[in-house]
């Protein structure tokens, strides 16, 4: 009897810690939706309680309300999916009356995304944001490619740093850059990006890409090129995240093509931090659930107490 | 609201019908027991790879005695060709049942204006109508007689079935639209749900502006989710800004409402 | 009787041609191995004809010989692969004096592929292939992405014009740039490739990406990052070809992830005079013969009687 | 040399035995009879996607009258899973046979050290070797008596099997190693082929550094094609520079030749 209860304290000792920390803020696991692929709602509510979740996080606004591309909007690729949706948006107004809210009640910490088509949008959006008291961190979406405003902010490194030190110059919130993948070296602009104030780094938004209906000889998105996403992308974006964590000090948010456990681990090793799944919430409205499941198992299993010892372990020293 | 589940689910039977149809059915006691007229679900036969998102199809009838339901789909690319060659017994992955149930049924008469796989989308409304003792007048269109897709079932719900093909091959030589147009100079519908052709959808948004009939089309777009998530499924609106999302604010729409491509 | 006859030529006028011009150089049709993924030998020659494709190349060479990346080398990915061979190469002497003569016998157009450390390696490789008068064709491998000597030279416009213009002041033959896509805009690329002489285009090489072995907790390659290939990339390189396209004259050699006639197709549609098959060959060793065949009856069944008309055909104008 | 077929094939039995371990039995003619020891196929039971590449297998034992060969099967990750849950009458791709057969059999003795799906690699050899008279020695290891693969088959061709298990739930309580050392002590076998266990191989190869045996290893490496283009499958030459490609110059190596990993 003695030896039964024993081991079963064990057992609960060993139960591995989940909790992150993402510029000062406590994510009780390391699990969150990427934005722009995941709703709060009810039917989403029925799948699994949001409130399990390692943060939340809504679609990216605008300043202003957008009625997003024409369709086609998306297009499945192997294991991936290119998507041109364009971000449509409410605007800031009725996301902050609205949505803003619901998030803040389910309790996990809330990420805002936001984007600017102009350096004083994106000012204002973090100011209003900001000043509703409701969000924990804010997430600069300088990576979108299906603008057609021109390049993604955080393509080039001047423009970046400009834009990161504009909103972090004016802000208290924790701020997240979200990344690009289309550039030559990642890690550079991990490191212009940590040196304009970033304090974390979401990595990887979507690569740019394309795909032709041949039935119809024409690009088969509305908007002509979308954004990759999926399974397909994954060796690519764990390049990015291994990359830019051999050169900058604060965290990762890592993300492309996680579709469980196994994926997320292998951001996790690279050297992320937290980790985001995006188009996998589409084919399983359970990913993430299953993937906070997956990782304390792993952990378990490998005799880790805490999911931060395994972060960044997999660099060859 | 039914709330959609996702559940592995399991085939129980398939058939093809007429060749290059294949009508499933499956055992998920849930979306059985919860789906409505004008509802679908999300379907995957595979596991992640290429395909990798799951299909969207409707519903053509749920039975919630024996929690099963069925699907009748066209052959057309990957995903529907490996949908056709499971066999009984297969497992499949299911998020249903999604988009808007049809609640109104208030019409004097109701006609149902299809052409090929559009006619397995408004057979579990043609049977609730029955079920209410609403008339249901079908207009089933295929190119030519062996053609025609979920007759039986369609026959069996409506008061009247009228079949055109554009072969002659049976019933009317010619236009759906024609018979729709004499049901309406007949007095016999008020209202028309539509699907499964780009001219039937043009027509019925005519007739509807021009208030005829109060028209209804059943739309389509590439789904990514099915739920919300993704935004893929974009259907422009009419007379105001923005879209609609087809999952959410749909499938069935007030033909007035919304944009017909051409 | 007579009507048969003629119904007969019609059907036989219509057969359409395959044939392409690449740099003044006819290709018998279309679709030709990548570099690396094909190996000329009685093992392939018995799934079929080498002769029976549009182009024959090597995997690209070195001047001296080098003995390629410790394994692992590679590692499968979703719908692709990563892979880090590291070009193992016996060096030019043994190539022109073993293998060169046994592509040149086979009667498709012949590709040599190349690459030098320095600049004085691409000159000297460059004119050796010229001067055994066995090549049809060079192309400079500029992207491989396994070496450990640097980046890439087609990553960095500058080095990509002068090592280009290096060459093709050296020597006749015309020369293909095959580029890296680990770029933040490969028109430009394509660009300066065209500007520095290059007579075509091959694109793409693979992408910088890596994968994690969860259980070893260590980068599943031997060399840490490797190249992915596959269906995976295939949205990405149909618009890097698309957008080459719009800004470049030369004809482009397309390839990333064609598994078959309908991906080859889009490449086709995008842009592409000629197509290359990597890793599918694989998988599928009959590939390209299902892609040549393919390509015909798309052609006949749409009604053209050539694959010329179809190039660039999904542009918007 | 047998040159090597991609085919279509079909899978006409499967078994497991023991406990995760599937056999299955493929009909392809020209495999099956242009097959040698030694020799591998690779397999692929699923369209593109992922997995994605084919997975290698030795081939057990081929049987050219019936048409059909034998694969044992370790489940492992995701490819090994798919294959072992294919349905009698399913349809895989095989190329093959790929690979050097072996073709020396002038040995006065043979000892065959194996472990785990290793066993499966030497069933064959073992076959030709018993048909041509020669003496066989098997040591076939495992942690337990439950985890012996293709005890059966070598008891078959095998002059003697000699079991060792790690916890001695059968046979002799420890390394296999001392029973293949006792062999060659009593001069019953100068010619060894291991596979299944690094440290056989480690062992196998100071046996022959020491001039006590001629020592073969079967080796592994990830591989894409099987047949000679990726350049995946490379093993460091020992004693000179650069690499073998375990699928064109093996699977089969005099051990002298190869780094063994540690
Ligand atoms: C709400 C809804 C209900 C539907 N109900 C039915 C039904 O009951 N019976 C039936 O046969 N078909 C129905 N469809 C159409 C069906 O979903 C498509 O035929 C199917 O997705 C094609 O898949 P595929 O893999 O065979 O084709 P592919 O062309 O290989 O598909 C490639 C990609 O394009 C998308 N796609 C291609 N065509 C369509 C299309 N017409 N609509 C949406 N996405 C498309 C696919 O989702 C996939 O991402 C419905 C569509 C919607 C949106
Ligand atoms: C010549 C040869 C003969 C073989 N014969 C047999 C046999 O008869 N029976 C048997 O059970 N196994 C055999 N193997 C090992 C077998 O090929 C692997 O266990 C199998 O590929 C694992 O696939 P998976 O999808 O289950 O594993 P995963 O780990 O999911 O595979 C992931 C990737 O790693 C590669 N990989 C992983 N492990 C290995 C490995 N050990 N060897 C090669 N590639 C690997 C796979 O090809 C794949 O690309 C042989 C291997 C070789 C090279
Ligand atoms: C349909 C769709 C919409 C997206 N919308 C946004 C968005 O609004 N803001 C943003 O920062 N990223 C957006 N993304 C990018 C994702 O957040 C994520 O960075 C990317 O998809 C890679 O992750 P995945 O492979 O798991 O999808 C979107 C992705 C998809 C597929
Ligand atoms: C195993 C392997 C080896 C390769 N070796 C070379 C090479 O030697 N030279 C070269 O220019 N490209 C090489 N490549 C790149 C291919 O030629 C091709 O550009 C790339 O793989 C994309 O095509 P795919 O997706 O069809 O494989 C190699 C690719 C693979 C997968
Ligand atoms: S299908 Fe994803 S939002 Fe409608
Ligand atoms: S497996 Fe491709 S070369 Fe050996």
């Amino acid at each position: 009897m003695r030896m039964q209860d024993f081991s079963r304290d064990r057992l609960t000792s060993v139960s591995p810690d989940l909790s992150v920390d993402i510029a000062g803020v406590r994510f009780p696991n390391p699990v969150m939706p990427a934005s722009g692929a995941y709703e709060v709602d009810e039917i989403h509510d029925n799948f699994f309680s949001p409130s399990e979740l390692g943060a939340v996080i809504n679609k990216t606004i605008f300043l202003h309300p957008r009625p997003g591309n024409p369709p086609p909007r998306i297009w499945e690729t192997p294991c991936g999916m290119l998507n041109a949706i364009g971000i449509p948006s409410d605007g800031a107004e009725v996301f902050i009356r609205d949505k803003l809210p619901a998030l803040r009640r389910l309790g996990p910490p809330v990420v805002v995304s936001i984007a600017g088509e102009t350096m004083e949008e994106w000012i204002e959006l973090a100011e209003r944001i900001e000043a509703t008291g409701m969000a924990d961190l804010l997430e600069l979406n300088l990576s979108c490619p299906n603008l057609s405003e021109g390049i993604p902010w955080s393509t080039e490194e001047k423009t970046l740093e400009r834009v990161v030190s504009a909103v972090v110059s004016r802000v208290k919130l924790p701020v997240i850059a979200k990344l690009s993948p289309v550039v030559t070296d990642i890690a550079d602009m991990a490191r212009t990006a940590e040196r304009a104030g970033a304090a974390a780094l979401s990595m990887i938004n979507t690569y740019k890409g394309m795909a032709i209906d041949i039935k119809k000889k024409r690009p088969a998105l509305g908007n002509i090129t979308g954004g990759l996403s999926g399974p397909a992308i994954r060796p690519l974006a764990v390049w990015a995240v291994y990359s830019a964590h051999e050169v900058v000090k604060i965290p990762i948010i890592g993300m492309g093509g996680i579709d469980g456990p196994a994926a997320a681990i292998e951001f996790l090793l690279a050297g992320a931090s937290a980790v985001a799944v995006g188009m996998y919430n589409f084919i399983d409205p359970f990913t993430m659930k299953r993937t906070i499941e997956g990782i304390r198992t792993y952990l378990a299993e490998e005799g880790y107490s805490s999911v931060r010892e395994i972060i960044g372990l997999a660099h060859v020293k | 609201m039914a709330v959609p589940v996702y559940r592995k689910a399991t085939l129980v039977s398939r058939k093809e019908s007429p060749r290059g149809y294949v009508h499933l059915v499956i055992r998920e006691e849930q979306i059985a027991r919860t789906a409505g007229p004008g509802q679908f679900v999300m379907v995957r036969g595979w596991h992640t790879g290429d395909p990798i998102l799951p299909r969207p199809f409707d519903i053509v009838l749920a039975d919630p005695l024996k929690g099963v339901f069925r699907l009748c789909i066209k052959v057309e690319g990957k995903g529907t060709r490996l949908l056709s060659t499971l066999k009984k017994g297969s497992s499949l992955y299911v998020t249903g049942p999604l988009g808007k149930s049809i609640t109104e049924f208030d019409s004097a008469g109701t006609a149902l204006l299809v052409r090929g796989a559009g006619a397995a989308a408004v057979v579990f409304l043609a049977e609730t109508l029955s079920k209410l003792k609403k008339p249901v007048y079908t207009v089933l269109s295929a190119s030519t007689k062996s053609r025609l897709v979920c007759r039986a079932l369609l026959e069996e719900f409506s008061n009247d079935v009228f079949i055109a093909t554009d072969d002659g091959t049976e019933g009317y030589h010619g236009n759906g639209t024609d018979i729709l147009d004499q049901l309406i100079r007949e007095g016999k519908v008020d209202t028309v749900y539509t699907c499964g052709s780009h001219r039937f959808a043009r027509h019925v948004k005519a007739l509807d502006l021009a208030g005829k009939v109060k028209g209804y089309l059943f739309l389509e777009g590439n789904m990514g989710c099915g739920m919300g998530d993704c935004h893929g499924c974009a259907v422009k609106k009419d007379g105001q800004d923005g879209y609609f999302l087809v999952c959410m604010d749909g499938p069935v729409f007030r033909s007035r409402s919304v944009v017909v491509e051409p």
